[in-house]
């Protein structure tokens, strides 16, 4: 069947596929880093665990959750796209992943993005922003320390 | 639940010509979303208004407005005897006794917290208890949560079943106690659409001298409602989810009750005399209605309560019964949904969950088929936690829905549980 | 107090064109009264509403309205982003600081009411003290009174002296007292026109510690109005009074004051998660906005801030200054007439009395000839008592009147005085 | 100078008089019947005395306050009118008073009326009516023996 453009830009087959089998979807061993994300508007909830070495690399990181299929791809997207770099990169990643969310600049203007831009549609559903990068805020907050985020 | 063959006994099986005729009266149902005509199935949320009352609101603005109550003046005269007569056409609507019962308020959500302050703030007591049902609406929990954590009573929970029907051997049960002294229920639940037996509740109560305080805001755009044969203490409901404007609700209250009861806002016109040590109250139901009333959205509630009555609404209410049974019939053949409250007494509207398919995604991907269903709590957070549920889609009908847009819902679901790859 | 040589520097001796062009804004300017053209001096009771400000409004209900901030739908988004811009043009209109300095309430009644229950009832002890001026609107006395009852709190009122001015001498000894917490005053006084010297007087406040709560109901649509200049902490007003809809008004709060304070009322959209044992309240301002909040009357609001906006509100408020300074020369040719309230910073009204000649009749018999004014205590009883007057007559001006209708207005008080026969 | 109609109708030279010098205007040195009115709306108060004798009969009268000329004249008429009657043709004059000033009947139908009938304009000014019958809720109030009364 014929689905709106709008949802057939979002709603792609990685998005479903991670939604199904979300990566790194768990409490890791050990970890130097934690916060937890409420969105409570569509109720999706988000415990984000991360190891940094002693160079501010991700060395590991997992998550454990419940929400809709594009908040928990975005983590699952996200944990596999951070893993192994430097926590000034994630943050800038963070940035561009918001910027790209909000509609301000086009997933094509920064490759850095390349493996992100299947979100790229949601700057056209403005209710779900906040699902897509609600995993990115989380993880700004565990890199921060702030223990408890929330998005509404 | 309706078999087919039940179904078969329905009034309706297709779309009859009067609702086509009041959806004229509805601009905004011409409307097209993403170049799709617009499905509007979320009643519950807000209902639409009649182009009749936008008239009457914009024809007080042109010709009549002025503050009520304090003016020798002619327009003020106008607005006061508007005001005044919105007021007698919701006693009327409502079966209230007098227009002393009938206080205006901005919402359902400030009409309870009216009621729990004014009443319960002074009356109730350290270990009082509050029974407050699972089905609760936020509206109806945080006052009572908020004025229980001030004066030290008890909130207690009377249970849901399974079915989505409320707990009645539990609810005999906890009246026994004698520390029971308010007992807040919905007439309707916005979460499941379970009309509940408020009637018997009332008279349960009464008996016991606890004080009823029912949300009817669910109820009042479905059926007719009478305070005085439901038997309540305290009827909420508001303007905005009976075709009516926002900003506009309605207390109904006892008048003995609402007598000795302190006002909740002070201000202009609740008084008879002030001075910085003494003030005096008003009288009902003004003492109630603390500074310029909400004038033109009392009036334009009025309009609405003249258009429901404007509509057969024996009929209505018919046709509203076939639309859910139709809905249930079309819903259950979507793989993996299931209806989340089969109460034998419901308004037209259905919460569902779909196994696998987060409701916020359905949501999003229906909106984009032109379907405008809820999705989520539906501020009834317990009813969530009762079913073990995140949160679920919710398609809620009002008298202007039609089975064809019943088929748009059914459609667009399919498409979802098609994308995501659900099977039965 | 003007003399004549004073007035021929004003700005305008005659009605200007621009006021008959904005007059066509207002439909109701239109209506005949007794066969006579309405004459509307009862501005400061309720402004009129442009047309633009209605068909905003119908605009809404005929093609956008859905409750705000739960739905996913296309409907819910619109009406959510009418809703939040309207907060963005309150708060650019008034200055704050940020939107979540911006609160929706139903009036300024209920703002203040707020700020006294969520602020006072919260952190006023047995013995703080509350000043109020003695020219306050029962608004911004009543909830105070009611919490002073509650908390054992003192309410001091800071006395008014015989021009209608705030007596300052007064107001800086009273502050110096330690036990003053709150301190409550109006912008501008609705029964005596005086604008106060607000800035001055939070500063003051600030100094000290205290609390400021302004009235602003009667300033916002004389003059703009810049809450950080002004410095108030808490600033109120009302829809109604700066030309928008009934049902809505605004509760400014500095925000790090909001922050620390509990929830006037409980209900949806005002909570992050609801369980019977645990509420956790929302964010500002969501926090202090339980249950559905009068969407149509926000954004209605918000049309009305760009209405003054689109106005040369510098050239208006000159015009309005003459019209005050006109109908001053006029009244006082009236034979027994005497203005009260002789501030030299006045809005453009006058509260006046006849002798011998109760004002209630000369509101009937100016009402006959088609002149609408108030008459009777204008909801500051104290200020009646301060100046031992029963009551005024007040004829409040607005930028739509014109010098011919203050000709009117001064024709129909001659017919007073020639049939009650009063002589100077 | 021409007043419209409705003015005219009411403030009747008659009104103006008893506005100015109100008859009765003080409390009765002996009284068995008392109380007080007040319309909050206008600021109209009203403090009547009343001595009935063993018939029942008015036998003084009395009254002070402050008003508008409308509640004052309808004090002052009021007090001369009622002097000398019997209470249960006094509860007849108050019906009859009431009637005619909301408008559901005329002056011209009760013959009892006719010193009252200069009040009958006020049927035309609904914001009026409270103070044309104040005086009368008061004497009502006070020979039931209720010793506030409001019309608001
Ligand atoms: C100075 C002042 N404060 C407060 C109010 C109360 O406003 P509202 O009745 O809109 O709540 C008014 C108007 O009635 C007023 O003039
Ligand atoms: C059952 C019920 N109660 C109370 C409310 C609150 O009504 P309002 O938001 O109009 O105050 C609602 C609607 O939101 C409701 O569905």
């Amino acid at each position: 069947m014929l689905l709106n453009n709008r949802s057939k830009n979002l709603y792609q087959e990685v998005i479903l596929d991670h939604n199904k089998n979300p990566r790194n979807y768990s409490q890791p061993e050990r970890f130097s880093h934690f916060a937890k994300g409420n969105n409570p508007l569509c109720g999706d909830k988000l415990d984000l665990f991360l190891l940094l070495n002693d160079e501010k690399i991700v060395e590991e990181i997992g998550f454990i959750g419940d929400g809709c299929a594009i908040s928990k791809a975005s983590a699952s997207i996200m944990t596999t796209v951070v893993k192994g770099k430097h926590i000034d990169e994630v943050r800038k990643l963070f940035d561009g992943f918001h910027n790209m969310a909000v509609g301000n600049i086009s997933a094509s203007e920064d490759p850095a993005l390349r493996r992100l831009r299947v979100f790229e549609g949601v700057k056209d559903l403005p209710a779900r922003v906040k699902c897509a990068t609600l995993a990115w805020h989380t993880l700004d907050a565990a890199l921060n320390n702030k223990e408890i985020i929330s998005t509404e | 639940m309706q078999t087919t063959a039940e179904l078969s006994t329905l009034a309706f099986t297709n779309t009859p010509g009067f609702v086509r005729e009041y959806r004229k009266d509805f601009p905004i149902l011409d409307r097209m979303v993403y170049e799709k005509p617009l499905v509007f199935l979320d009643n519950a949320a807000s209902t639409q208004m009649p182009s009749q009352v936008m008239e009457t609101i914009t024809a007080y603005h042109s010709f009549h407005h002025a503050n009520v109550h304090r003016g020798v003046h002619q327009l003020s005269q106008e607005a006061s005897e508007l005001y005044e007569g919105a007021r007698e056409k919701i006693r009327a609507f409502i079966g209230a006794s007098s227009e002393r019962e009938v206080i205006f308020t901005s919402g359902t959500t400030d009409s309870i917290n009216l009621v729990a302050n004014s009443y319960g703030g002074y009356n109730l007591k350290q270990g009082d208890v509050i029974l407050i049902s699972e089905m609760e609406h936020h509206a109806n929990i945080v006052p009572w949560y908020m004025v229980a954590r001030r004066t030290g009573a008890i909130i207690k929970v009377i249970p849901i079943l399974d079915d989505g029907t409320l707990d009645m051997n539990a609810l005999h049960e906890m009246i026994r106690d004698e520390k029971v002294k308010i007992l807040c229920v919905n007439h309707v639940s916005n979460a499941l659409g379970t009309i509940n037996p408020v009637a018997e509740i009332c008279a349960l109560c009464r008996e016991k001298g606890i004080i009823t305080v029912i949300d009817g805001a669910q109820a009042v755009s479905h059926d007719s409602v009478d305070v005085k044969s439901i038997g309540a203490d305290f009827y909420a409901f508001s303007g905005h989810k009976m075709h009516g404007p926002t900003g506009i609700g309605i207390l109904y209250g006892r008048e003995d009750i609402l007598k000795g009861m302190e006002p909740f806002k002070g201000g202009g016109d609740m008084i008879l005399s002030v001075s910085f040590e003494h003030i005096e109250w008003n009288e009902l139901p003004f003492k109630f209605e603390a500074g310029t009333p909400p004038i033109a959205q009392a009036i334009g509630l009025g309009a609405a309560a003249d258009y429901l009555n404007s509509l057969d609404r024996v009929e209505v209410k018919k046709y509203e019964d076939s639309l859910l049974h139709y809905a249930e019939e079309k819903l259950i053949t979507v793989p993996g949904l299931r209806i989340v409250g089969k109460a034998a007494n419901k308004v037209s509207l259905h919460s569902f969950v779909i196994d696998g398919v987060h409701p916020h995604d359905i949501g999003s991907i229906l909106d984009g088929e032109g379907v405008a269903v809820r999705t989520g709590q539906h501020c009834a957070e317990p009813v969530m936690k009762r079913f073990g549920i995140p949160a679920t889609t919710r398609a809620s009908m009002s008298f202007y829905n039609t089975f064809e847009e019943i088929d748009e819902l059914v459609l667009a679901l399919h498409k979802v549980t098609e994308l995501f790859n659900v099977t039965k």
